[in-house]
């Protein structure tokens, strides 16, 4: 074999672009928006990671029976609920739980839905039509009524809350991969992969999901927003998380009792929710401007 | 345009609003849990005066019992009295409605069968003795008095007739949210004022007051304690907090008795009793009119408590004394106690404050304990007789009725005794009382009772909670009772 | 609307209508075997609630009376035998048909839903189309900002703070319930509204931003078609395709929503019917709801299917493939050409 | 006389589609010898590439039956199809499809290269990578660019490169040249090209560009509505296009030269449906020479000269 | 001709158009300098790779380039003596479909898909010549059919029609209004050979017809050779070489428009090597100091490399854009043709 071929013939300029990550990243920070959004994100995971070393438990959880309703004071920032808590604390120290549901629950519908949809999408055919129907009948029922059928009837837990909110987004999970999926097979490069004798399962993992990461990515930080907020409706219907944990949709279900002499109750917890669903969509808005191949060229 | 009626008066509006916090669900009386529209739709055959403790003549005008043993009884019943649809009311709609097959299971589980005498006459002769019949009679819920020609005719809204001061209006009701009623220009009894009453279910307290401050309701049941400030200081409201003679439901801890931790340990039960500072239960309760439970169960009838005097051991609160309490249940257990669970029905917050209450107290002296948070249904699972499942109960009992409260609470294996008591002692006397019509000789076993569960801290009342309620100035005729549901049977507002 | 109704009268129309229609069963199937299920698997019985102080011997009987000494199967052919005659039981604690409880419901919570629809749908698609044509400039990112914190708001939230504003301050509008009229609908709409408001938008936006870049709409420009025109006949047709879409799922959301809503101002609609079931451990209700929810999405969504075709002519030729979705290879064309 | 390397005798393939049965292929045959190239040419949409994959078999065929290197790749079992299709190899058209965006030219090759399982250390694959670069001229900074880093010249190297990984006997190069401006479609056409000459490639060269596949090719196939209408070495069917489409297709290439194009033979209508098509010759509604049997009768392949085959009622 | 005839029917003149796009901080320079005349009843063949600026400076034409992030720098645009980049936008409008019609690259994309073909068709008549449905329906369905679409088809939606129909309805619109000037981009590159010839056959028909001017832009010489009286051959935003036919292609003198042929395999001579120009065409953002071919130019000195061409004429018709031709002697590789 000689030793080259066409070798001579490469002289055209070549500037090295980014790494595609790098990529998106240049273009995520100059979406001011969603940069603002990261940052709050950050903080917020920030607390919800440190905050067993540097919040104080008594301060979340003892009752004191004497400091019951204060209003908003130099000593109780945000004020105290009806057992005396410290609503300041409680609110940063419900960051934990209120991201945990949230994530948990858009892990649930991520690892049913992604694997679902990925085989319905790439194997098609019966299989695919079967599960489109599935998720069919799954998505005729509105999202936060399939939540409260499953909350109510598998018991009010944390637990239970997490699996309802998360069971309930299956549905999009399974259409956004599914169809992102669709386009992906459809590449030359997997048939390119086929030709070289590689087995399904291989392609799948290996160059299909890959490339349908972009919608994932975007819907699953969108997801969390919204479970979010599903999950404190819940609550706040009296179906999820009770008022002594400290979760925001459940403080502002305790305060909603004392919104006419105490709104600060309701005030903080919601605030909290809002900055950080906002947060979440955000930097879901700004991945999805980012991640966008329209805007690529 | 004004009606000429006579009870009309043009000072008055039409139509009157309130709210209440409790949901009625069927159109039967025996079979709802809201008693507060029995009370305008249907009449009890025996009044029971709350402030004069009397029993009173309303459809029966006479009653008494036939034997010694509380067994039967005779009643005459008032003449002329029509149902809504027309029907006269005899006594065969009496015989029905304690034994039809809706009938509520108060009065239908003890009766046994009657001879009706005449129309306005009837025997009734009861399975077991039951001194408490007559005033089982008073309550519409367990009582109310149906119309069994229109029950026939129509087994699913039959039941809406009744003889009371108030018709259902069907076509305004929206079952479990709005109830509308139209007078009833026919009725025996004192006739209401206003024309149309309107109940509106509305579940959230504050939601009740912004509806009444923006007048669409003139009238609230139970406000939030913490907005009664507000109500006193609005020149438009004013605040009622019950009249009634006692308090309207005791809220209490209690222990699984058949195999939970403190089953066959009473230094635990009575070391959890000691460390309870009811003070705070209280503070915390949301109840603005609460009053510390005082050891006994029942604040309806005087008659029946046992003077604290008559207790033997000191269950008040002690946190030393709930220490070594622990200490003795811990040498009796052979080793530490290990984590409990207290269940607590968490559909209402108030329930939920007094769990955290409690876990905290039990902190205190060293006792670990988890809260259970389950609903009403998920409660009754958890207190199955055949599998329970719980080490500490939080739960409330309603006082309207004691003679009901106390079998509830202590009867074993009856549907509603949620902290599984089965205790030889307590079941003779609750089964002897009842066939007892001396009252006296009754109070006495009543008294001793409460002294043994007293002592053997088998249930720990906290508190009795208070009914109360708000309304528009200018409103009139509603009666805010403490020990029972507020009464709109006469309610009017001035225009 | 004529042109509509002559579509449906297209015989695949028909096919593709009754096949919608039949693609019910199975949603309903699906949806009554779920909740059948699930409340199997509950902790606690409804019937332990209602016998509260029944006698053994009286809970066995209410027991039998409802199938609980039986399989979960045997109830669920039980309710399945009742359902194809259009029986969906008879609610626990009611004691009264649940489709009769359904029923009376429903138009109350049609009114609100269609109502915060109507009111997304009047503001949100102009927001988005100016949003769009201003697209980078400060109006666009305002309302983007806007639809942004309307969609991150929780609508229970909202709904509070509206009747504490409206109701209790400054007495405008009722805080609750359904007895005055329109101005009962107001505050229940804004709020259910304000979420779907958001979503619109910011569809109308994106959709109208991927029209705008079309190459149709150059053709538009070089015919001289003046630029008001060529957003309104050009533009607008086509970018209210995926609009139309998003409003058939928001009015799904939107029938959810309204639980929350319906519980925030105590308004007589299904979902307060369904929470108090929940709460009462109604399942026999809560299933009978979900299934005739699940009927009225399936509903709404084929009528939505139909106005596509209306707005869009290439999906009207799918119908005759009853495929909605068009596969990459598949644009064969039938026709021999006429030269 | 030599066994050609493909050998492909009646191959069906029937896509069910809801309107019905789509013939993309239906009853091709033809046989390729070692070191040639075959041109298959026709309009969009007449099964040229479906032709392309069933010989891979990343498609199923319908009927029919593929002898490649003395074996018949359509009956084959997956596994044993798997190592067989290491002596096959695909190129795609769209530069911009045909790669993964997500993996450097370097994981691009290297998964071929893997396959093979003759290098196994990775300092040993690295190597062969940049060889391979070296051979379709890659430069060798770009070992860790990524596809939309490349231009479509560039990235048809990187296509030319895995294919040749494994160091196939076969490569079925599905219009590899469309997308490319004609500099750069020369540019990869002499690669193929000399490619073919050091290492004995065999090509089954799939394009609509008759100047490329009169360039290219040894023999060419002409394909109408999925069945083959004639097929003769390069030089004969250029020279002497027998059958009445390849004639107007033929004549309807604009040549690059003044004066070059004045008479042209325009066909009327276009390709008809393949879903369900009737009986008779596919080209006949838009034939010139249509005659009453065109419509009735399926017109059989026949050698009209040595070589030269043609399906056409004219002819037989 | 004489010079003042031939200034009379000059239809279009583009002076020194120059456009910019400006994208994350960098700027394509897609059009530099840009001069060229059209003359009345004339094809003008627009040839280039991908990206050389044809469409841009057809786009320029009709002042319809996407504005951000494209921008006309500089430059005139002369439509029968009228600057159209100094027309506000009611005059545009009414120029644009009249006077200048355009037909797309891609007529898949190019048809709105909710609009009837007639409806699109008869836009650009009631807009410029009359206000009456009836009439312009008429002789929308008119055009129709001497495009060779059949009336009873007027009424159907885009997605009904093949490639080759779409790509005449787009013709249809364009010459709606017999405009004087047509900008034709790339009208068959998405065509299969066949009915490219037949929409190629049909659009020569027109032109004699109607006398319409045309700018015919294409990647195809092939094409060009087919329809084009006149050549100009863009490289990376500049003109390098313009004429007639006959001087592009038979005295071709641009080293670009050279490799160009050279790159094309021979029907002729099939076994010939192809001689393809080396590399690639310069970054857009990035173009070169000096001549922007050299790079890739077998004759570039280091002058060409470091100064800008120079534009050479040849004849009267015949330009071409290269300093080499300064020198004396020089002349490029390719024969020329008699
Ligand atoms: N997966 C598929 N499902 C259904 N039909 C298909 C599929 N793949 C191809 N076809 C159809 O089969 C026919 C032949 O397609 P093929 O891609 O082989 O054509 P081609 O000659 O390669 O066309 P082109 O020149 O456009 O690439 C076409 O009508 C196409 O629509
Ligand atoms: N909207 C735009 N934004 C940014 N750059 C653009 C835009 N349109 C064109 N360009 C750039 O301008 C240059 C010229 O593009 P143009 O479309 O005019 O080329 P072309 O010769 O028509 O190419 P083709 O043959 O691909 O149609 C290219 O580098 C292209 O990337
Ligand atoms: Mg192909
Ligand atoms: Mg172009």
């Amino acid at each position: 074999m000689t030793k080259t071929v066409g070798a001579s013939i490469d002289t055209g300029t070549f500037t090295k672009k980014k790494s595609q990550w790098v990529e998106v990243w240049g273009r995520f920070k100059k979406n001011k928006g969603a940069m603002i959004g990261l940052f709050v994100l950050i903080i917020l995971i920030g607390i919800a990671l440190t905050e067993g070393l540097w919040i104080p438990e008594e301060k979340v959880s003892t009752i004191v029976v004497a400091d019951r309703l204060q209003h908003p004071s130099r000593a109780h920032w945000f004020g105290t609920d009806e057992m005396g808590r410290d609503i300041f604390w409680r609110t940063l120290y419900a960051t934990r739980f209120s991201l945990t549901i949230g994530f948990v629950a858009v892990v649930v519908s991520a690892v049913i839905g992604i694997p679902i949809g990925a085989v319905a999408g790439y194997v098609g055919g019966k299989v695919e039509s079967i599960v489109m129907r599935l998720t069919d009948i799954f998505s005729a029922i509105p999202t936060i009524l399939m939540a409260i059928a499953i909350v109510s009837l598998l018991g009010r837990t944390t637990f239970n809350l997490m699996l309802a909110v998360g069971i309930s987004s299956v549905p999009l999970f399974i259409r956004v991969t599914r169809a992102s999926v669709l386009t992906v097979k459809n590449e030359e490069y997997i048939e390119a992969v086929k030709a070289l004798g590689k087995s399904d399962l291989y392609i799948v993992f290996r160059h299909v999901l890959p490339n349908c990461l972009s919608p994932i990515i975007v819907q699953v930080t969108l997801r969390i927003a919204s479970a979010i907020i599903s999950s404190s409706s819940l609550s706040f219907l009296g179906l999820g998380i009770k008022p002594p944990t400290p979760e925001w949709g459940a403080l502002l279900t305790a305060g909603k009792e004392y919104i006419m002499g105490y709104s600060y109750m309701c005030l903080y917890p919601g605030l909290a929710i809002m900055i950080t669903v906002l947060a979440f969509n955000l930097v879901g808005d700004g991945l999805r401007d980012s991640l966008d191949p329209k805007l690529k060229h | 345009k004004e009606s000429s009626d006579a009870s009309g008066d043009s000072g008055y509006r039409d139509h009157f609003v309130a709210a209440i916090n409790t949901m009625p669900v069927t159109l039967h009386p025996g079979d709802n849990d809201a008693p507060i529209v029995n009370d305008l739709v249907y009449d009890e055959l025996i009044r029971y005066n709350k402030v004069t403790k009397e029993f009173e003549p309303s459809l029966a005008v006479k009653w008494e019992w036939i034997d010694d043993t509380a067994t039967a009884f005779r009643m005459e019943l008032r003449q002329g009295v029509k149902f809504h649809n027309g029907n006269p009311f005899t006594a065969e709609d009496v015989e029905y409605t304690l034994s039809n097959k809706g009938a509520n299971s108060n009065v239908k589980s003890a009766f046994d069968h009657a001879v009706i005498i005449d129309d306005y006459t009837i025997e009734v002769y009861l399975k077991n003795g039951d001194a408490d019949y007559f005033s089982k009679l008073s309550n519409t819920l367990y009582a109310g008095v149906l119309n069994k020609a229109s029950v026939l005719a129509d087994p699913d809204n039959g039941t809406a007739i009744g003889t009371g001061p108030w018709k259902y209006d069907m076509k305004g009701t929206l079952m479990g949210d709005t109830y509308k009623f139209v007078r009833n220009e026919e009725y025996w009894g004192k006739k209401p004022i206003t024309k149309q009453l309107t109940l509106r279910y509305i579940s959230s307290a504050s939601s009740r007051l912004i509806a009444l401050q923006n007048d669409e309701v003139q009238a609230i049941m139970e406000p939030n304690a913490a907005d009664v400030d507000k109500i006193k200081n609005d020149p438009r409201l004013e605040y009622h907090s019950g009249t009634g003679v006692g308090p309207a439901k005791l809220y209490y801890v209690g222990f699984n008795m058949i195999n939970g931790k403190g089953a066959k340990n009473i230094y635990l039960r009575q070391a959890i009793a000691r460390a309870l500072n009811l003070a705070d239960i209280i503070a915390t309760s949301g109840d603005l009119n609460a009053v510390e439970a005082d050891g006994s169960f029942w604040g309806a009838n005087t008659a029946f408590r046992a003077p604290t005097s008559a207790f033997k051991v000191d269950l008040s609160y002690n946190l030393e004394e709930a220490r070594a309490l622990v200490k003795k249940a811990e040498a009796l257990n052979g080793g530490p106690i290990g984590k409990l669970t207290i269940t607590g029905n968490t559909t209402k917050a108030i329930n939920m404050s007094m769990c955290l209450v409690v876990q905290q107290a039990c902190k205190a002296i060293g006792l670990d304990v988890d809260i259970e948070e389950t609903d009403s249904a998920g409660i009754k699972a958890k207190t199955d007789w055949n599998n329970p499942n719980f080490d500490i109960i939080q739960y409330n009992v309603p006082l309207e009725d004691w003679a009901s409260a106390v079998n509830r609470m202590f009867l074993p294996f009856s549907g509603n005794n949620r902290a599984l008591l089965n205790d030889d002692y307590v079941t003779n006397l609750i089964t002897k009382a009842a066939a007892i019509t001396n009252d006296a000789e009754r109070a006495r076993m009543y008294q001793d009772l409460q002294v043994y569960i007293h002592d053997n801290a088998i249930y720990v009342p906290a508190y009795y909670g208070s009914r109360d309620g708000a309304q528009r100035k200018g409103v009139e005729g509603v009666v805010w009772s403490n020990d029972g549901y507020p009464e709109f049977a006469y309610a009017t507002v001035r225009k | 609307m004529q042109f509509a109704s002559s579509i449906i009268r297209n015989d695949n129309m028909h096919k593709y209508i009754l096949r919608r229609v039949l693609l019910l069963i199975p949603i309903i199937l699906g949806v009554s075997l779920l909740v059948f299920v699930m409340t199997d698997s509950a902790e606690g019985n409804v019937l332990q609630l209602i016998g509260d102080d029944y006698t053994p011997q009286q809970m066995a009987e209410l027991m039998h009376e409802y199938g609980y000494d039986r399989s979960v199967l045997y109830r669920y052919g039980n309710y399945m035998k009742g359902l194809v005659r259009g029986n969906l039981g008879k609610s626990f604690i009611y004691k009264r048909p649940v489709l009769e409880l359904y029923l009376q419901r429903l138009p109350a919570t049609l009114k609100l839903a269609g109502a915060s629809i109507l009111v997304a749908i009047v503001l949100s698609i102009p927001l988005g189309i100016k949003a769009a044509r201003s697209h980078g400039t400060l109006i666009d990112n305002g309302s983007m900002v806007l639809a942004l914190l309307g969609l991150s708001m929780p609508n229970y939230w909202l709904g509070l703070m509206l009747a504490v504003l409206f109701s209790q301050k400054l007495h405008w509008f009722p805080s609750g319930g359904n007895l005055a009229g329109w101005k009962s609908l107001v505050l229940p709409a804004i709020t259910l509204g304000t979420g779907l408001m958001a979503t619109m938008t910011r569809t109308t936006r994106s959709s109208m931003l991927d029209v705008i870049r079309q190459d149709y709409l150059r053709t538009a420009r070089a015919k001289g078609v003046p630029e008001k025109v060529v957003i309104r006949k050009h533009g607008l047709r086509n970018a209210l395709i995926p609009i139309i879409t998003i409003i058939g799922t928001e009015l799904g959301k939107a029938l959810g929503g309204a639980v929350v809503t319906e519980n925030v101002f105590s308004y007589p609609g299904v979902g307060r019917l369904i929470i108090e079931a929940v709460n009462q451990r109604d399942t026999i209700t809560v299933t009978g709801c979900l299934i005739m929810t699940a009927v009225l999405v399936a509903v709404i969504q084929l009528f939505v299917d139909i106005l596509y075709a209306v707005v869009d002519p290439r999906l009207r030729a799918q119908y005759t493939t009853g495929r909605r979705k068009r596969g990459k290879k598949q644009q064969i064309t039938t026709q021999g050409a006429v030269v | 006389m030599e066994q050609p390397i493909l050998d492909v005798r009646n191959l069906r393939k029937y896509f069910k589609t809801p309107r019905g049965l789509l013939h993309a292929v239906d009853d091709i045959s033809f046989t390729i010898d070692h070191g040639k190239t075959l041109g298959i040419v026709g309009e969009s949409g007449c099964g040229k590439s479906t032709t392309g994959r069933c010989i891979l078999r990343l498609i199923e065929p319908t009927t029919g039956e593929i002898w490649f290197d003395g074996e018949n790749v359509a009956q084959m079992k997956t596994r044993q199809l798997r190592a067989k299709r290491l002596d096959m190899q695909i190129i795609f058209q769209d530069p911009f499809s045909s790669l993964n965006p997500r993996n450097t030219v370097m994981q691009t090759i290297a998964e071929g290269v893997r396959v093979q399982k003759i290098h196994s250390t990775e300092t040993e694959i690295q190597k062969r990578v940049l060889e391979l670069m070296d051979i379709v001229g890659l430069a060798e900074r770009l070992y860790n660019s990524y596809p939309h880093e490349l231009d479509g010249g560039r990235r048809q190297r990187i296509g030319i490169a895995r294919a040749l990984a494994v160091n196939p006997k076969l490569i079925v190069c599905d219009e590899p040249v469309s997308a490319l401006d004609v500099s750069i479609q020369a540019q990869i056409l002499n690669l193929l090209k000399d490619l073919q000459e050091e290492m004995g490639l065999t090509y089954v060269f799939i394009t609509h560009n008759l100047g490329v596949v009169n360039h290219i090719s040894d023999e060419v196939l002409v394909m109408y509505l999925g069945q083959n209408v004639e097929q003769a070495h390069t030089e004969e069917i250029f020279r002497n296009p027998k059958h009445p489409y390849t004639q107007s297709l033929f004549s309807a290439i604009p040549v690059a030269k003044v004066g070059a194009n004045k008479e042209r033979i325009i066909i009327k209508g276009e390709v008809s449906s393949p879903i369900n098509p009737p009986a008779g010759c596919r080209f006949a509604p838009r034939c010139q020479h249509r005659m009453p049997i065109c419509t009735q009768q399926d017109p059989v392949s026949t050698e009209v000269t040595s070589g030269h085959f043609v399906a056409c009622h004219l002819y037989s | 001709m004489n010079g003042t005839k031939q200034q009379n029917d000059i239809v279009l003149s583009i002076k020194d158009l120059t456009v910019h796009y400006e994208v994350d901080g960098e700027v394509v320079e897609a059009v530099n300098n840009l001069s060229l005349d059209l003359r009345e009843g004339k094809v003008l063949g627009l040839v280039g790779e991908t990206g050389a600026g044809k469409t841009t400076t057809a786009l320029s034409i009709l002042n319809l380039i996407p504005f951000p992030p494209g921008k006309i720098k500089s430059g005139e645009i002369l439509l029968n003596g009228k600057n159209i980049l100094a027309m506000n936008i009611a005059e545009l409008e009414r120029v644009r479909g009249k006077d200048v019609a355009m037909i797309f690259q891609d007529p898949m994309t190019s048809l709105n898909p909710v609009l009837t073909v007639v409806d699109q068709v008869m836009e650009s008549i009631l807009i410029h010549e009359t206000s009456s449905k009836v009439e312009a329906r008429e002789r929308a369905i008119q055009m129709l059919e001497t495009v060779g679409i059949a009336a009873e088809r007027a009424d159907e939606y885009p997605h009904q029609f093949s490639g080759g129909m779409k790509q005449r309805v787009v013709i249809a619109i364009a010459l709606a209004c017999n405009s004087r000037l047509l900008l034709a981009d790339e009208p068959t590159t998405a065509l299969d050979v066949t009915i490219q010839a037949q929409v190629l056959d049909l659009m020569l028909k027109l032109k004699e017809q109607f006398n319409t001017s045309m700018i015919f832009i294409t990647h195809d010489l092939g094409v060009v050779a087919q329809v084009c009286d006149e050549v100009a051959v863009m490289y990376a935003g500049r003109i390098v070489e313009r004429g007639t036919l006959e001087d592009v292609f038979n005295h071709t003198k641009h080293p670009y428009t050279e490799g160009l042929f050279n790159s094309l395999p021979s029907i002729e001579d099939r076994t010939a090597r192809l001689r393809p120009i080396p590399g690639l065409m310069p970054d857009p953002t990035q173009l070169p100091l000096g001549c922007t071919f050299a790079p890739r130019c077998s004759y570039a000195t280091e002058a060409c490399i470091n100064t800008r061409q120079t534009e050479i004429g040849f004849s009267e018709s015949h330009f071409a854009l290269c300093s080499r031709y300064a020198e004396k002697n020089f002349v490029i590789d390719r024969k020329e043709i008699d």
